[in-house]
């Protein structure tokens, strides 16, 4: 494909291979300055591992990487390591949220780089420097600030200004806009095309072809490891590439009529949250009923989820209650669980999976409580049930064994939903449930969470898409600055309104 | 017990008839020591010895009972002709001590069993040496304050040793079955004991130990230490903190400190063992055991070794002398003399 | 069992070096002690892996066996009860000292190490302060009681070889343990708690309390493996009994395949970890190596031990990627 | 510094109960001496803190303490070598030693607990071997090398107390210790690898390598230590030399403020957690305490502390929230 670009990294024949699957193939991909270039693929496709391989994370196990020296000829090197990468002018942002938590925020955006003079670290130049790179991503935080008090919204952003503070010729980024609401992923688009105009390249995964579409100058697909099309800006649309990515097209899936005359399931009153006093929270979900939460980054909407399972316990003597089916839900997260409240946290990472420990025992943890007796675990009935919710939520590779830290980001989240499906929760609280799942599977989870809902069960989910709320939500409440802003029935809701409210405006819109 | 000793006199008698050609005998200590490692050097030397000439094996526990325990029911499993041990609890120690008279022959040194099956003792009265270093006090110190320092106060030997101190420097008319509780201050004859310090071997607790009894008492007249590195690091003190002669000290053992203090003249004596004879006389004894010759045991069970008190006058000879022991010992490699 | 493989291995190669040049390894005495002395520290062992699983560490485990194990003789002979008052009584205190240590750590959330450092300094002190220092033995008495830890059971048909009674104990915790740990929905839950508590708590476990249970379990094997060790032995002096177990206890959990971060164990492991320490050291009598050498040699074996392990399951792992790909 | 908080609480609070009940505490020489015996186990600790710091843990400490601390005076003594062959040689021994375990712990990717946990043992050995269990000394002679550890240097104007030349170097290595981790661009790096590795690789960071180099400091730092120890206490005996000290130089570390799960350390808070310990046992015996409750005390005090330090921060927290509300 001829291009009037230079090129300043080109792969080759590119291969990875672990114990048990390949998870890339005979990759060919040229990436070039002033060009952003889009990686699209389903969930274990192999973007996150070509990405790792262009940025010296993980070695190809064949193949070579040809990067553009300062005449702009192409030179084979061997990336062993972030250090080579970076003196190649290479960055990345990794999927998977990577900051140490003892340090600071300038700390962590200059780690591994810091200036410093006769060996002793230059802080004032750190936090100055920081503050800068910080207001590019529209953070408005202290650079003194501990990284592990950030929610992670902001981490993704510090991660962010990270990368942009190498001031790389090539800026790699693997799904940035997964945690941010929809501000702060407009912003992020701004920049990459702005770095475009500058001439660096930039290349990057997003499960969003809207944003893809947006931005992206050209589009490499990737399915189950081999690259199954590559197209320039014009040549593409929406249809192609996901037929491209899936082999097959999708059905477009519609809303769904909302059941809200059904008795109420949940009842949420005068919630304080733990770092937020002076706001409460009320609402009610009837069974059968899927309320969204929306709001910006930060708007609370995590603080009110976990309030309610019981993670955090809700600040002051007076911290509200929370009723299920008319009794109030007392008592620490696992006697709330017991009652039949599930949480997907927001965090996978973090607060979701055991990432050392196989699939099954991950998927089956929750379900073991329900099902055993005597509290003997039914190794068979485990067995079957890993089985098929493998099976319903799509996991891929499809090895109950395997360890979650192997699979992708896309699988890892199916198997936390995954062990919450699995026992029918009276309540289902989901944070971010979709956070990079690829299209075909997220219609699968909302089909999912829809039938768990006409079961009976009452769903109360926090998204920063506004697409999937809308699509989702029979009832939206929009949360900003930790009190609720408005509600919108579905029918009545749209894009505009929302942001209208989560921005502070008052319902006459 | 009886027929335990009776079982095994019996099979001495029988080697009278068939003796072993080479015995294999073993020597068990009650800890890590310099003590013990001169007591290795006799019974190497012993091995070694023409008249004798047998296998020897030297085993140190370090880690209390539960160690010398093991350490003796593995030897029996080695299938040891005959074992000498410093038993470090004989009254709670009889199941194993019995199981070695069982299967082997069975000696004590340097601390005594008398109600296990032991064909012999081989050593001093801890008590006697105890009053022998605190006459020797009680001569270079006419009263004032003392302190005792020892490792620990569990073992036997330990508690003789402190009582037998304790009623020499009194002036009490010998008693071994007395016991001064170690927590009270005893002022008796014009001594005021404050107290004994332990440390379980720890030296450089030792160490603050009689550094912080010297800041509590300003006008200490005397210390002890009875087991050898209490006395080597008292004397450490007092040089560090100058104050030779101001501070008495009887000391216990043969450290080379000591032995360089007392020929300075600040440290009034100590009290030294015959650590090299207790492992001689053990494999001695027991190789003849293994030819069927049962004479060299006198009636009452105890080959006495007798403790000696080092002064200025005698130090010179006794250091030259314990020198060349440990040094012939040492030349037998290190281990097993085969 | 895979994670078993490495310490396995090791037993094996050093069984095979006793057996060919230990004087008498190989004699039924010998291997009937080594039983003995392999079920006493397993069990100690055991309630170490408990703890580890939860990604904690119990540094008090050699002074709770030093309290218990001096407790045990001191009430039977100095204070005159029945034995069936004082082996309940040593099992509960035993069981309190793991329930504070529990309560320390989940709720004040004060760090393991600390917690149990200042029990190992406690319990020992409590023990020395309890005896006045003095040795407590059972004076050739209680031969009943003992035989808890003495009695022997004939085989039919092999002469020599009997089995000691502390097998028992030990095979039965080992078996319910692991079958606690993969059969049970608490098992189940400790090892996610000990992987990530923060994770296990989001799936409605009761984190706290498997905690707290973890110490507890510790601490009452502790205190009976110190009943255990004092039948016994015997006697024994608060200054030094138990000294060091707690390490031994580690150290055979971590060489039967635990990981320090938590939430992986293997009971077989454990037990062929604590097997394969008294094995090691009845080696270096056995066959006459100097015990000066004795810590040197296994501090050697050991590490050479792990190494090995280690370097054959790379190995193996990156030829398992190099064949690669069944997808 | 706001981590030393609690330690110094802690330590103000016995100072001034011995001060008040202690006989002769607040003389010139006994601070002298606890000066001198806090210096000595601070340096232990600081290097403790180091490996801490990575989320590892060194249990070699105090056989390298034991190795060095023989070694200097059988080199000088029976191998009549020079101090100027004598110093180099030991401290490189004890930093082949952190070499040896940071390269097995980086490279073959064991579990520090297991490695240095052989190393307790190794290195004693060793120590043992070498010198046929004899315990060596000075023997009087010496002086001179000796009184790195031994000399005070007189404060003008004030009367029995003089510094204790072991305050410098303690001194020196925590100030180089503070500035290296709060200013250098490789202490920064330590930190972040200690709390999260991948996050510290992924940004360029030669964790390995750091790694390695706090193994080494740590041992080497343990040889200095035992090298000043042996100077100080003047004989050793190879079996029990630095028995325990690791616990010691860990407790110091973690009193005063360290992480175990890493990436976190306050020098001030470690001098002053070596401190408390020191200053503690010489109360006990000051206020004539018998030395059996030693152990009992220290537990018992060490634990109220930290639980009152937890206490007192939790209650501030929740005052300054409720204060508060910032938002
Ligand atoms: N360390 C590993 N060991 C074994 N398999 C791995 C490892 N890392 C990745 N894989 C496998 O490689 C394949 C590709 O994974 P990759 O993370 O590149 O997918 P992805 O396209 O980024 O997916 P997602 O959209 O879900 O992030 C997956 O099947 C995954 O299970
Ligand atoms: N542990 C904490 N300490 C202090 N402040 C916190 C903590 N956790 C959250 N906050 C603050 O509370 C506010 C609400 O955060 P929350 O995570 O609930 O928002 P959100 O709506 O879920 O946003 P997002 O998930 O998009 O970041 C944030 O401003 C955050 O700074
Ligand atoms: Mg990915
Ligand atoms: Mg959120």
């Amino acid at each position: 494909m001829p291009s009037e670009q230079p090129v300043f990294l080109r792969v080759r024949g590119v291969g990875r291979r672990y114990a048990g699957v390949t998870a890339l193939a005979d990759i060919d991909v040229d990436v070039r300055g002033g060009e952003v270039l889009a990686i699209v693929g389903e969930n274990g496709a192999g973007k996150s591992t070509l990405l790792k391989i262009l940025s010296g994370v993980v070695q190809p196990s064949d193949g070579d990487l040809q990067v553009a020296d300062a005449s702009g000829a192409l030179q084979s090197v061997v990336l062993d390591g972030v250090r080579d990468a970076t003196k190649a002018g290479i960055a990345l942002v990794h999927q998977e949220l990577n900051l140490a938590e003892n340090l600071d925020v300038a700390g962590s955006i200059y780690l591994g780089r810091e200036p410093s003079r006769l060996g002793l670290l230059d802080l004032a130049a750190m936090r100055r420097d920081a503050r800068k790179w910080l207001a590019r991503v529209g953070l408005d935080i202290d650079p003194g600030t501990l990284c592990g008090t950030l929610p992670i919204a902001q981490r993704q952003l510090v991660e962010i200004a990270k990368a942009l503070s190498c001031e790389a010729r090539i800026l790699i980024l693997d799904e940035p806009t997964s945690s941010l609401s929809a501000r702060e992923a407009d912003r992020l688009l701004e920049i990459m095309a702005e770095l475009r105009g500058r001439g660096v390249a930039v290349v990057f995964v997003s499960h969003h072809l809207d944003e893809v579409m947006r931005i992206a100058d050209r589009v490499v697909v990737l399915r189950d490891g081999h690259k199954t099309g590559e197209l320039a800006r014009g040549a593409y649309d929406r249809a192609t590439v996901e037929r491209l990515m899936v082999g097959r097209d999708l059905a477009r899936v519609e809303r769904r009529a909302s059941r809200a005359d059904s008795r109420v399931r949940l009842k949420v009153e005068g919630l304080l949250s733990a770092h937020r006093k002076k706001s409460p929270v009320s609402f009610e979900v009837r069974a059968g009923e899927i309320v969204g939460l929306a709001g910006l980054v930060g708007a609370g909407r995590t603080e009110v989820l976990e309030a309610i399972a019981g993670i955090t316990h809700a600040g002051g003597r007076d911290g509200g209650r929370v009723m299920l089916d008319g009794t109030e839900l007392v008592g620490a997260s696992f006697e709330r669980v017991r009652r039949g409240v599930a949480i997907v946290p927001e965090d996978r990472a973090r607060n979701g999976l055991f990432l050392e420990d196989p699939v099954s025992m991950n998927m089956s943890l929750a379900w073991l409580d329900r099902s055993s007796r005597a509290r003997l675990v039914d190794g068979r009935g485990e067995r079957s049930l890993v089985g098929s919710m493998i099976a319903r939520m799509q996991l891929r590779p499809a090895q109950p064994a395997r360890r979650v830290q192997t699979l992708s980001g896309g699988n890892q989240q199916k198997a936390v939903i995954g062990r919450w499906l699995a026992v029918d929760p009276a309540v289902l609280l989901l944070d971010e449930p979709t956070r990079g799942v690829d299209v075909g599977a997220r219609a699968e989870i909302h089909a999912e969470v829809r039938r768990l809902a006409d079961a009976g069960s009452a769903v109360v989910f926090a998204s920063s898409e506004l697409e999937e709320v809308l699509l989702l939500a029979d009832r939206i409440i929009v949360m900003h600055e930790g009190a609720i802003a408005g509600e919108l029935a579905a029918h009545e809701a749209s894009e505009v309104a929302i942001m209208h409210l989560a921005t502070g405006g008052t319902h006459a819109s | 017990a009886a027929d335990l000793v009776a079982a095994q006199k019996a099979r001495i008698a029988a080697f009278k008839a068939a003796p072993k050609k080479r015995p294999h005998v073993a020597f068990v200590s009650n800890g890590v020591a310099d003590f013990w490692t001169i007591a290795k050097a006799g019974a190497i030397a012993a091995g070694k010895d023409k008249s004798i000439n047998c296998d020897v094996t030297v085993e140190f526990p370090g880690g209390g009972l539960s160690d010398q325990k093991r350490m003796l029911e593995d030897l029996v499993i080695k299938g040891i002709d005959g074992i000498s041990v410093s038993p470090i609890d004989p009254t709670n120690q009889t199941d194993v001590l019995n199981l070695v008279a069982e299967k082997s022959l069975l000696i004590t040194n340097d601390s005594d069993a008398p109600k296990a099956p032991r064909l012999c003792y081989i050593g001093m009265d801890n008590y006697d040496a105890g009053l022998m270093c605190g006459k020797l006090a009680r001569e270079g110190c006419k009263g004032g304050k003392v302190a005792i320092f020892i490792g620990r106060l569990e073992q036997d030997n330990a508690k003789r040793r402190r009582q037998g101190f304790i009623d020499g420097l009194l002036g009490r008319t010998p008693d071994a079955t007395r016991y001064d509780e170690p927590s009270k201050v005893l002022t008796e004859a014009g001594y005021t004991i404050v107290g004994t310090w332990t440390d379980s071997f720890d030296r450089a607790k030792a160490k603050a130990n009689i550094e912080d009894v010297m800041i509590k008492n300003p006008d200490l007249a005397l210390m002890t230490g009875l087991f050898e590195y209490n006395s080597t690091l008292a004397v450490e003190v007092i040089k560090q903190q100058g104050k030779q002669g101001k501070v008495q000290l009887a000391a216990f053992d043969e450290g080379a400190d000591v032995i360089a203090a007392i020929k300075e003249g600040f440290v009034l004596g100590t009290v030294v063992q015959d650590p090299y004879g207790y492992g001689f006389e053990s494999v001695k004894v027991l190789n003849a055991f293994c030819k069927g010759d049962m004479s060299m045991v006198p009636a009452n069970g105890m080959i006495s070794i007798p403790a000696r008190v080092i002064k200025k006058d005698n130090a010179e000879a006794f250091w030259k002398d314990l020198k060349a022991k440990i040094k012939a010992g040492k030349e037998g490699g290190s281990k097993d003399a085969k | 069992m895979k994670k078993a493989l490495g310490i396995i291995g090791i037993f094996t190669a050093i069984f095979i070096v006793a057996s060919v040049f230990g004087e008498n390894f190989l004699t039924g005495i010998n291997l009937m002690q080594l039983t003995q002395r392999a079920s006493l520290y397993s069990i100690l062992a055991l309630g170490a892996s408990l703890v580890i699983v939860t990604g904690g560490i119990d540094l008090s485990i050699g002074s709770v066996v030093c309290l218990s194990g001096i407790m045990t003789p001191w009430l039977l002979v100095e204070k005159e009860w029945t034995p069936m008052q004082v082996i309940p009584t040593v099992l509960a205190v035993s069981a309190f000292i793991g329930l504070c240590h529990g309560l320390l750590i989940t709720k004040l959330r004060l760090q393991p190490f600390l917690v149990t450092l200042c029990g190992l300094l406690l319990y020992r002190g409590l023990a020395r302060w309890l005896t006045g220092d003095q040795s407590q033995g059972f004076q050739g008495e209680f031969e009943g009681v003992r035989s808890i830890a003495l009695a022997k059971f004939a085989i039919p048909g092999i002469e020599n070889y009997r089995i000691p009674s502390t097998v028992i104990p030990a095979i039965v915790l080992a078996v319910a343990i692991g079958l606690f740990l993969s059969r049970t929905v608490w098992g189940r839950w400790l090892l996610a708690t000990g992987r990530n508590e923060s994770a296990a708590r989001y799936s409605g476990v009761p984190t706290a309390r498997l905690v707290t249970l973890s110490y507890v379990a510790c601490s009452l094997l502790a205190g009976f493996g110190g009943m255990l060790f004092i039948f016994d032995i015997g006697s024994a002096q608060p200054s030094d009994f138990g000294n060091f177990y707690e390490l031994y206890a580690i150290a055979a959990a971590v060489l039967g395949g635990c990981s320090l971060r938590g939430g992986e164990a293997s009971v077989i492991g454990v037990l062929f970890g604590a097997a394969t320490l008294q094995v090691l050291r009845n080696t270096i009598t056995l066959v006459g190596l100097s015990s000066q050498l004795e810590f040197a040699v296994i501090g050697t074996v050991l590490l050479v031990g792990v190494a090995a392990d280690e370097l054959i399951r790379r190995f193996s792992a990156r030829r398992l990627e190099r064949l690669g790909a069944r997808t």
